[in-house]
């Protein structure tokens, strides 16, 4: 085993930082305790979703479902939860629920997720449409500060990408009930042959990415000010991608809750840094999938050259 | 049953009268079976009999559809509870966690913050205490370890207190991924643990080894007991009579004479074999035998190229990972690699299909009523054969086998030992892995392998157990 | 009876026979044959693209396309350019659509092969830059086909409508590739278990790479039909053939998992897309309720073709 | 015009929301058009266009963001959603960046807005249904894409309509998602249970997919309002030479962006401009199809770009209703 087989955190960092390097070095101005918010600060709502789906990744299922459940978050956040707390608070505590009893059910049943998770994105959508059947509502005042505080020394993006990677990374990997998640990714049956109850297991998988998806729906509103029905339906790519760029596999429960948030703050600084770029507008689209391309490229000579054992 | 004045004490398990049907088959037909403190049980029969079938009833991983499973001494409603622990026939580890953590995972009572660095110790001193000398992290991610290592970090597990000191642990052919210095380790410590009043069923393929251990030995035969006395009762061919084997037919007359022809195999590491040769490698197990097989193999089937008639085929050992197409059934996972010799244009011929793919399932005797059933509702031994069987029925000339004996009973073994010289004969060349020296002696020629290259040639009489063990451990002697 | 319900395609053709029903109950048996004749119009597209994306995701977890809406559009596109409605032209125009498949097929899977990119990445990332080659080629000039070809692709043979015609003549040669030739084993050998087909002497690249053509061959040819369908290439017009390759797929009752098709079930799934949306439109749905209702009824046929499998 | 200052330095970013479809390529053509003379004679430094990759109003609200960056003294946007965008706009505004929106217009109070009338645009179709056919009859309406809000304000305003002109009913709708394709699917499939239909009320882009799909089905051709495309009036030209087929199309002119353009430039040259303006959509009648139709390139839409002047006269009227 080499050192970048083993520290698979390593090519993420560093994805991120030439990036960065290069970014400021087109826009100085991106260089300040202003700039780095603005760049990041949208990425926030990103990592939380991507954090979700790999939750969900992690347990050798996946999500298609993300963008539309993160929208309908927005639209519970910026409507119910602003116009009456507590009924909004218990309407996201049962979006949370209503996630945990799809993951036992998916399990119980032996669904295939992916289709279960297409049909429900039909289904959050359309709960979205009727919420919100027009752009509007407002972000609940004390999210919106939350969103635009302004710590010291360090912006507020940079804070909670930190903070969230260092609660996920607790949980999931250093945790006894996360090492039991990531054992159901590797293989389900040697949990269940140990007396370990596998639907509850992907239930709390489950559970916990609707409660990471509802708290990045919150995060968007409270940087939007307000939503629409469709204001996050590019999260359900951009999750799995992040995941993915943070070095976690489809199969086999090996995720990095640290290099999804890496992945989700790359992602957006990518498109940022092709923002700087100037293109002509016939290639913009296309140069933000040559640059996932180049990024994902980096990583996978890197893996490739060194390789499983 | 066969309660002898020694038993004293209530038994750890008793099964009454236990039946597990699949479909038509009757796994378990009436099986009445008592284990108690200090026993080790050998348990043995054919593939298919029903060994794997009656350690999940056991362990409650099947409800049987039939009869009772009861823990008298301890009165515990579960196999858990009564400590009892299985160690499975397939590797059931989560590749993607570290030792110390697949241990968490079977032992619900790590908790707290400090749960890993008592996991850590927990796994070191079990693996300590069985194998010696080990050579295992504790923080290594099971994906990095050799199949023999993870198969010892699975019975470490199942040794480990765990909370509750083991009761009754399960080994379900737990040394057929093993060579036999760490066999040797593990039948040492099975017979301490009997001593120190531990009970053990331990499933095996291999007699010598049950003759080792095993205090008491039961013989199964299409899901029923069909012999359980004291293990000094038993002759090796009293056991093996009272297994039953029925040899398959047309395989008799094997014994032809074999012409050695040109070399058709040379490899950079200076492996080679010549037409109609039966070529072993040999050495302790992980030191690259199964990598220069793979290699070879990869190196000569493209993975772009339409195979006309294929050079080579190749018999995996590691069932789940390199053979067995799980969703098909037995036909077509047999027909799997001569599709290109059964085609048309493109289209299969699926009338020949299926007579192949009957014709097999007779000579190498693969137990399913319908070769249209899955494979996965074959035994672990009979999934063995159709791999073979898959590439015996290629017209292939060289034939490369990654230990493909592992779970094969003593009866098939024979048989397909027969076979393999008969198809020998008729010129074809095979390489065979094998961590047996029982497997090693069918071969012409022999290399063993040390840190991934070859130590030693050995031919004809020099292929002996003392031979092969000097060239493995060489390099252990000198540094 | 009980053989057929143990066929997860069956459920599919019994979702879009009830949603037939219920909508042409509406009017009292009145309009059944123009809804049959859309339905088969409209479902031919899904169904051509949902039996390329079948095939990918055949080749295990992590295998699908999703630029199967760039490369229709980049070929829907190219293709009417090429013709600028002169006559006689129709077969330039399908030559360069299967071409600009082809291209792209071999593109994702260079992407795929050399690189080493997840499927799911590349092709994501890969469909961005199509989508620019569409807008840079002509700007999103809506071109009308040349006349003979648009009546071909809105014409009707028998009662039945063309494009129907060409998507039944598909399923037929990938359900005969799927289940009788030595490609379709290869395939699905691949897709169980890609070391162990390997080791078995498939040639998993080699099938890997033709999978990859195929999709994408579907996808030009299908963005070809749909630009002369509906008089014109349009940017966004391959946009809901994403969802709608992956959903027929699965509501067909492939195995998402890879390794297992089913070629019939992606046609009963193509018409049961086509005949949900216009039957919660006929009962006036509004556009929540039709998704949530929508959403409801591709999990509950999910669960009775999965369930019935179990049991038997 | 001795006040105005000097803009000679200004730069200016068109943030763009969306390119998949023939108006907003229309769009980004006609500011090419209109900007790159602009450049060249040096009345502004830059005026660069920027599409997001997808039509999402996150994505937009970080382009805006790295448009703050980047330094522009005016943005330009066509906003993906109308509210949520503030937060991002509210930003640019703060750091004394111009923010001037336009079709998709967006409700932050710092911005300005240059907005069609979407709601009366809706509701005259249905008058002039009523001009045609004053006895009334059942009506199919094909609205856009769900959740946004030109879709709502132009439904909301046909739904006036019809209460003004109560002899209409609207028999069935159906989401066309503002593509002739899906429109045509989407009508090809509630058509069979529908009556009779006298006319089809449209949002712009879909009138030639519910054509095809009439036409396939076999019905009289109802009278469809049609959305300025260039295939739609080709077909409208078509119909009135064979049959005498008489119909309208309205719909907002791509080079409203133009402008929007010329309007932050007279902002940033220091001209009082009201925060509200309005555009009247295009509007093309029997009268003027052949005409109109001569000028629209094949495959493209119905469009006018403006000049400065025509800028000034907008914001003069303006102006005058303070
Ligand atoms: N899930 C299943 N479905 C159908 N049949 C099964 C299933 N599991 C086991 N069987 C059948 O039950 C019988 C007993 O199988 P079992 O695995 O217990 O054999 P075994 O004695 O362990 O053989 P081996 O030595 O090959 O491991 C076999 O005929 C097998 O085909
Ligand atoms: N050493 C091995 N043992 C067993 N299976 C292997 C081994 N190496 C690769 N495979 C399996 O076979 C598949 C194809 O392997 P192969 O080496 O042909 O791929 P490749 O490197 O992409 O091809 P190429 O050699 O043309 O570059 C792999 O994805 C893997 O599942
Ligand atoms: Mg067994
Ligand atoms: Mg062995």
């Amino acid at each position: 085993m080499n050192f970048l087989a083993r520290h698979r955190i390593v090519l993420p960092i560093v994805s991120l930082a030439v990036l960065l390097a290069a970014t400021f070095w087109m826009q100085p101005r991106a260089m300040s305790y202003f700039g780095v918010n603005l760049l990041f600060n949208l990425a926030v709502p990103i990592a939380l979703a991507t954090i979700a789906q790999m939750l969900i990744i992690m347990v050798n299922d996946i999500d298609l479902s993300t963008g539309a459940f993160v929208s309908l978050a927005a639209c519970v956040t910026a409507t119910l939860l602003n116009d009456a707390p507590l009924f909004g608070a218990l309407v996201l505590a049962g979006l949370v629920l209503a996630y945990a009893v799809l993951g036992a059910v998916i399990h119980a049943l032996a669904l295939p997720a992916i289709v279960v998770t297409l049909g429900m994105s039909f289904v959050w959508g359309g709960l979205a449409l009727v919420l919100l059947p027009s752009p509007g509502g407002a972000s609940p005042g004390w999210i919106r500060t939350l969103m635009t505080v302004k710590p010291p020394l360090v912006p507020m993006a940079v804070v909670a990408a930190i903070l969230i990677a260092a609660v996920t990374h607790l949980l999931v990997i250093r945790s006894g009930i996360g090492t039991m998640l990531r054992g159901v990714g590797g293989n389900a049956r040697a949990v269940a042959r140990s007396g370990g109850s596998v639907m509850r297991l992907k239930a709390l998988a489950y559970g916990l990415a609707g409660l990471f998806n509802v708290l990045a729906g919150m995060a968007l509103v409270g940087l939007t000010t307000s939503a629409d029905a469709n204001i996050a339906l590019r999260y359900t790519l951009l999750s799995i991608a992040g995941v993915i760029l943070g070095g976690g596999e489809f199969t086999g429960g090996k995720v990095s809750p640290t290099g999804a948030v890496i992945g989700a703050l790359t992602l957006t600084l990518a498109a940022s840094f092709l923002s700087f770029l100037r293109l002509s507008p016939d290639w913009q689209i296309g140069a933000q999938g040559a640059i996932l391309i180049l990024v994902l490229t980096a990583r996978l000579l890197f893996t490739r050259r060194s390789g499983p054992a | 049953m066969t309660t002898s004045a020694a038993d004293k004490a209530a038994p750890l398990v008793a099964l009454t009268d236990a039946r597990m049907q699949f479909g038509a088959v009757r796994a378990l037909d009436g099986v009445s079976l008592e284990i108690r403190a200090g026993e080790c049980l050998g348990l043995v029969g054919h593939n298919g009999a029903g060994k794997s079938t009656l350690v999940n009833v056991v362990n409650a991983g099947l409800t049987p559809t039939g009869g009772s499973v009861s823990f008298p001494a301890s009165g515990a409603p579960s196999a858990r509870g009564a400590g009892v622990r299985s160690v499975f026939q397939e590797l059931s580890l989560c590749p993607n966690l570290t030792v110390a953590e697949n241990l968490k995972i079977a032992h619900e009572g790590l908790k707290g913050l400090r749960w890993r660095g008592a996991a850590r110790a927990e796994i070191r001193e079990s693996l300590d205490r069985v194998f010696p000398g080990h050579g295992i992290d504790a923080d290594a991610e099971v994906d990095t370890l050799s199949i023999a290592q993870r198969q010892m970090v699975e019975i470490a597990i199942g040794f480990a207190p765990r909370g509750q000191a083991a009761q009754l642990v399960i080994l379900d052919e737990p040394t057929s991924s093993l060579d036999g210095g760490i066999a040797q380790q593990l039948l040492t410590h099975v017979r301490r643990f009997c001593e120190a009043g531990g009970a053990v069923i331990f499933i095996s393929h291999m007699l010598g080894e049950i003759f080792e251990v095993a205090s008491r030995v039961i013989v199964m035969k299409d899901g029923k007991v069909v012999a359980d006395r004291p293990a000094g009762e038993f002759t090796r061919k009293g056991l093996v009579d009272a297994m039953g084997h029925v040899a398959p037919e047309g395989t008799g007359a094997a014994a032809a004479e074999r012409r050695i022809g040109v070399e058709v195999v040379r490899t950079p590491e200076g492996l080679t074999a010549r037409e109609g040769e039966i070529v072993g490698l040999s050495g302790l197990a992980g030191h690259g035998q199964a990598e220069a097989l793979a290699r070879l193999y990869l190196d000569t089937a493209s993975a772009w190229r339409r195979p006309g008639a294929a050079r080579m085929v190749f018999v995996a050992g590691d069932r789940g990972r390199d053979g067995v197409l799980p969703l098909w059934s037995i036909l077509r996972n047999v027909s799997v690699s001569i599709l290109p010799e059964i085609a048309r244009r493109g289209l299969l011929d699926r009338t020949r299909e299926a007579a192949v793919a009957k014709d097999w399932k007779r000579r190498i005797g693969i137990r399913t009523d319908d070769v249209a059933n899955p494979i996965l509702s074959l035994s672990g031994g009979n999934q063995q054969k159709v791999l073979f069987a898959r590439a015996l029925a290629s017209a292939a000339p060289v034939v490369v086998m990654d230990d493909p004996m592992r779970g094969v009973d003593v009866g098939t073994k024979q048989d397909v030992y027969a076979m393999i010289r008969a198809e020998a004969a008729k010129g074809r060349t095979f390489l065979w892995y094998s961590t047996e020296t029982e497997e090693v002696r069918q071969c012409d020629r022999v290399f063993v392998f040390r840190d991934g290259a070859i130590s030693a040639e050995l031919t004809g009489a020099d292929i002996t157990e003392e031979r092969i063990l000097e060239a493995s451990f060489e390099m252990q002697d000198a540094g | 009876m009980s053989a057929l319900i143990a066929r997860p395609w069956i459920w599919s053709w019994l979702a879009a026979a009830l949603a037939f029903a219920l909508t042409v109950s509406l009017t009292g048996g009145r309009g059944a044959g123009e809804l049959a004749y859309a339905a088969l119009s409209f479902g031919a597209f899904a169904a051509i693209v949902g039996m390329g994306q079948m095939l990918v995701i055949t080749l295990g977890p992590g295998n699908v396309d999703l630029s199967i809406p760039a490369t229709m559009t980049l070929a829907g596109t190219l293709a009417l350019k090429a013709m600028g409605s002169d006559p006689g032209t129709a077969a330039m125009g399908l030559a360069i659509a299967l071409a600009v498949g082809l291209g792209v097929g071999l593109a994702n899977f260079a992407l795929i092969y050399l690189l080493r990119l997840p499927p799911i990445i590349a092709t994501l990332a890969a469909s961005l830059i199509y989508q620019s080659l569409a807008i840079w080629s002509n700007r999103g000039l809506r071109i009308k086909p040349p006349e003979g070809l648009a009546d071909f692709s809105t014409g009707r043979t028998l009662a039945v409508p063309n494009v129907a015609w060409v998507g039944l003549a598909i399923a037929v040669v990938v359900w005969v590739v799927l289940e009788r030739s030595t490609w379709g084993r290869w395939l699905m050998a691949t897709g169980q278990n890609m070391r162990a087909a390997r080791l078995a002497g498939v040639p998993v690249q080699r099938v890997r790479f033709a999978t990859y053509l195929a999709v994408a061959v579907l996808a030009g040819l299908t963005g070809y039909l749909l630009a002369s369908f509906s008089g014109g290439a349009a940017l966004n017009m391959g946009q809901e053939y994403l969802l709608m390759s992956i959903a027929v797929v699965v509501i067909g009752g492939s195995s998402i998992a890879g390794g297992y098709s089913n070629v019939p079930g992606v046609w009963g799934a193509a018409l049961f897309m086509f005949l949900v949306v216009s039957m919660l439109n006929s009962y006036g749905a509004p556009a929540g309720l039709r998704l949530v209702l929508t959403g409801t009824i591709i999990i509950g046929i999910v669960i009775a073709a999965s369930t019935r499998r179990v049991r038997t | 015009e001795a006040h105005m200052t000097d803009t000679s330095d200004a730069r200016i970013a068109l943030s763009n929301n969306y390119a998949g479809n023939s108006w907003r390529q229309a769009m980004l053509q006609s500011w090419e058009d209109v900007t790159g003379p602009a450049v060249e004679e040096g009345i502004v430094a830059a005026a660069d266009a920027y599409t997001t990759s997808e039509n999402q109003a996150t994505e937009q609200a970080a382009q805006i963001q790295n448009m703050i960056l980047q330094g522009y003294d005016a943005i330009v946007v066509n906003a993906a959603s109308p509210t949520a965008l503030n937060g991002a706009v509210k930003e640019a505004c703060d750091a004394g960046i111009v923010v001037v929106s336009f079709d998709g217009i967006v409700t932050e109070p710092c911005a300005w807005r240059i907005a069609v009338d979407f709601h009366e645009m809706g509701r005259q179709e249905v008058e002039y249904l009523a001009s045609r056919l004053p006895e009334g009859g059942n009506l199919l309406e094909i609205r856009g894409l769900a959740g946004v809000f030109v879709d709502d304000e132009i439904s909301a305003g046909i739904h006036a309509g019809i209460e003004e002109f109560p002899q209409f009913e609207i028999a069935g709708s159906v989401h066309g998602d503002w593509a002739q394709d899906v429109a045509q699917k989407a009508v090809a499939g509630i058509l069979p249970s529908l009556p009779e239909i006298v006319g089809v009320v449209t949002q712009g882009g879909d009138g030639y997919g519910a054509a095809e799909a009439i036409r396939a089905a076999g019905r009289d051709m109802p009278i469809i309002v049609l959305g300025n495309r260039q295939d739609e009036m080709l077909w409208w030209q078509q119909q009135r030479d064979e049959s005498g087929y008489e119909t309208i199309s309205l719909s907002i002119a791509p080079g409203v962006s133009t402008l929007a353009f010329w309007v932050a430039q007279q902002i940033l040259a220091g001209e009082e401009v009201p925060k509200d303006l309005t555009v009247p959509f295009l509007t093309v009648t029997q009268d003027t199809l052949d005409e109109t139709l001569a000028n629209t390139p094949e495959g493209s839409v119905a469009n006018v770009e403006y000049s400065l002047e025509d800028a000034q006269a907008v914001i003069a009227e303006a102006q005058g209703e303070m």
